[in-house]
């Protein structure tokens, strides 16, 4: 682990919170997608 | 086949659909290896110390929520002249995903910022100009999401989205006017490197590439999202009249 | 397109409470604020020309969705668009009503309000001349926001959303204009910047309107 | 020879859905068409269509510059102006002058100067109709013009029709569901229904 000095907070919280952002946009559109896909594929299935 | 045959949603999903986890996996490689170079292997700054290492995603976020706008307003005119769906639902799918970016950069830079200016929050002309870009993509998803006819909501959202374009211009520069930049200057712009040594360079530059990766991946998930919702709609409204 | 705004002033005045709604709403915030911020004379006097500008705004803004909402379910809207009144026109000459209705007397009214805030003498004069320039634009971004809500669902409540952010460039520097006035320094790049704004929303703007507008007849 | 309306192959949709197509009609000076067809198949879609204010799916129609109006229920009355303000303003908007004429044509004289807010639904119609007196416009789209109006004023509307509109020349399309005793054409909308797959929906490119 660098050495991170007296801000050691600042660098852990900012990277955290941005990891976390990311972390939340990608899994909403991943569920979202699934969902969707789901959705779709059965309406398909009854349909064709 | 010209370029516009991607626009025919069912050619876009087939197009796209090996292409995705291309660009996620080249996203996550150039994500990972860009922060982990950036965060482990390089020394601190002689004068801020370790937040220079925030610096590795502040720059490339604060890159993705301008850029974000800039793609949706592209798209929003392909929308509105070329009458290209899969245009207008690109735009949709990427407000989402350029608030994130906009909220990552706000964070980062309020964090980055709080040594230098002794508060967790300075109206820092380039920080408050994020934040108008964060209120411009809140009534551009909040109009998408108050419109039900797919096309109109199309149209109207592209329309705030080239006036709104010219607003937050605007408000970029009377930002700046209305309070002397606390910033640290463009610090990775790309004619002016003066204040950012090289060995920090490098890692930010992959970095960004993994930003920019992640970002089209995303939005390329989000489209493809919005078209299958799109052909659901069409779907039962076929059902209900036939 | 006189027609047009007389019969849009004649209603206001006939019913929507005319000047007076506006001016009321402006004076009611301006009051509001020393309750909120306390009595002391320097404090009000530093703050006064943001607390004016962001009041006209809001006074502004409040009477907006009435602009096309009425003609829309009424059918009006749909009758002008289809006469010889090209939609660009009436939009412009509904911001210009509405313009003459909030923004005008919210102009003439301000400076007697800055006493209120114990605003520095020498500031009056730029708070009437940045309002003077600067409420116009106010109507005519609100106008384009009216235009792009018409027919929603919860429209009012969307369109402050929409049109709030494009306050901004006016505000800081309408009220940068005052600011400056208040402390005798050089005012004219702000209160050129106000006017310049102005003067670019109206050239542009009402095309916006209309577009918005003919989107939301279909 | 005369203005006239031609219609070739129109095809319109309400809310990206195709609802007519392949709707054909040529109208010559004082001539009327009568719109029939069941409830929602389009009348008010074509109306709307060929006032200008919602774009063809497909065809054309040749309409000459500015001589259309439009009239549907929602007659566009303010409340707080009165029946000659009222007037006036659609007057004015094209640029043609209230002349007493309308007045008596719509049994309007007496209400002249009360505020439309305080006429019953009858009244406010032909109010409503009267504008088409005022505004001079050659070819006019009429969305249901008669609904609450008694027979009396069905007959007041059907004669300035005739002889105001038609005779001078003019032209109307109207949707209706009771007879204006117009020896008017009629035509019926069901076969123009389009069929359920048709093409030029906004969800064509989703299915």
């Amino acid at each position: 682990m660098p050495e991170l000095g007296k801000y050691a907070v600042h660098v852990l919280s900012s990277y955290g919170l941005s990891l976390a952002l990311l972390v939340g946009i990608v899994a909403v559109s991943l569920v979202r997608s699934r969902s969707v896909k789901a959705r779709l594929e059965a309406l398909e299935k009854q349909d064709g | 086949m010209s370029l516009w045959e991607y626009a025919n949603p069912k050619k876009f999903m087939s197009f796209t659909a090996p292409i995705l986890p291309v660009v996620t996996v080249a996203a996550l490689v150039c994500l990972v290896s860009g922060l982990v170079w950036g965060f482990f292997f390089t020394p601190e700054d002689y004068r801020q110390g370790s937040t220079v290492k925030i610096f590795y995603i502040h720059v490339p976020s604060a890159l993705m929520a301008i850029n974000a706008w800039f793609m949706m307003l592209v798209a929003s005119l392909i929308w509105l002249i070329r009458r290209h769906h899969v245009s207008a639902l690109a735009a949709k799918a990427a407000a989402p995903v350029g608030i994130v970016m906009t909220l990552i950069a706000l964070v980062t830079g309020a964090i980055w910022g709080q040594p230098m200016w002794g508060t967790w929050w300075a109206w820092d002309p380039r920080l408050t100009s994020f934040l108008i870009l964060f209120l411009f993509y809140l009534g551009y998803v909040a109009l998408w999401a108050a419109i039900d006819d797919p096309d109109t909501a199309a149209d109207l959202t592209s329309v705030l989205c080239i006036v709104g374009s010219v607003f937050a211009v605007l408000s970029r520069y009377a930002v700046n006017f209305w309070n002397q930049g606390l910033h640290q200057g463009a610090s990775l712009s790309m004619d002016a490197e003066e204040n950012v040594a090289d060995i920090f360079w490098y890692p930010a530059l992959v970095a960004i590439a993994g930003f920019v990766l992640l970002f089209i991946a995303l939005v390329l998930l989000r489209t493809r999202t919005e078209i299958r919702l799109r052909r659901i709609r069409a779907l039962e409204t076929r059902a209900r009249r036939s | 397109m006189i027609a047009l705004l007389l019969r849009d002033l004649r209603l206001a005045v006939r019913a929507g409470g005319g000047f007076g709604l506006g001016l009321a709403f402006f004076l009611i915030v301006v009051v509001l604020v020393p309750f909120g911020v306390g009595p002391e004379a320097e404090i009000l006097s530093r703050i006064a020309p943001g607390i004016l500008w962001v009041a006209s705004l809001l006074a502004a803004l409040l009477s907006l969705d009435r602009i096309f909402a009425l003609d829309y379910e009424d059918g009006a809207l749909a009758l002008i668009a289809t006469s010889p009144l090209p939609l660009e026109g009436a939009a412009f000459v509904k911001a210009l009503a509405h313009w003459i209705t909030t923004g005008l007397p919210l102009t003439l009214a301000a400076p007697a309000l800055g006493f209120l805030l114990n605003l520095k003498p020498d500031a009056y004069w730029f708070l009437f001349i940045s309002l003077a320039l600067g409420t116009p634009a106010l109507s005519m971004i609100g106008t384009f926001g009216a235009a792009l809500t018409v027919g929603l669902r919860r429209g009012g409540l969307l369109m402050s959303l929409l049109v709030l952010p494009l306050y901004v460039p006016t505000l800081i520097f309408g009220a940068e204009t005052v600011r400056r006035g208040a402390e005798g320094l050089t005012t004219t790049t702000p209160l050129v910047m106000v006017a310049g704004i102005t003067a670019g929303v109206f050239a542009f703007l009402p095309f916006a309107t209309a577009a918005a507008l003919r989107i939301n007849l279909r | 020879m005369g203005m006239e309306l031609v219609v070739t192959d129109l095809g319109c949709a309400r809310g990206g859905v195709p609802l007519l197509q392949g709707v054909n009609f040529r109208l010559h000076e004082g001539e009327a068409l009568v719109l029939r067809g069941a409830n929602g198949i389009g009348k008010t879609t074509l109306l709307r269509t060929l006032a200008g204010l919602q774009p063809p799916l497909g065809g054309t129609i040749d309409c000459p510059e500015d001589q259309s109006a439009y009239a549907s229920h929602a007659d566009g009355i303010k409340a707080q102006l009165t029946v000659r303000e009222n007037l006036d303003f659609w007057a004015s908007v094209h640029g043609t002058e209230v002349h007493e004429g309308v007045f008596q044509a719509f049994d309007l004289v007496e209400l002249r100067d009360r505020f439309a807010g305080t006429l019953s639904a009858g009244q406010k119609r032909r109010l409503g109709l009267a504008r088409l007196g005022v505004i001079g416009r050659k070819i006019l789209f009429l969305d249901e013009p008669t609904v609450s109006l008694d027979r009396f004023s069905v007959k007041l509307f059907a004669d300035f029709l005739k002889e105001q509109h038609l005779a001078k020349g003019g032209i109307a399309v109207i949707a209706t569901h009771i007879d204006l005793g117009l020896e008017a054409p009629e035509i019926d909308l069901e076969p123009f229904r389009a069929a359920y797959d048709a093409g030029g929906s906004s969800d064509e490119a989703f299915l």
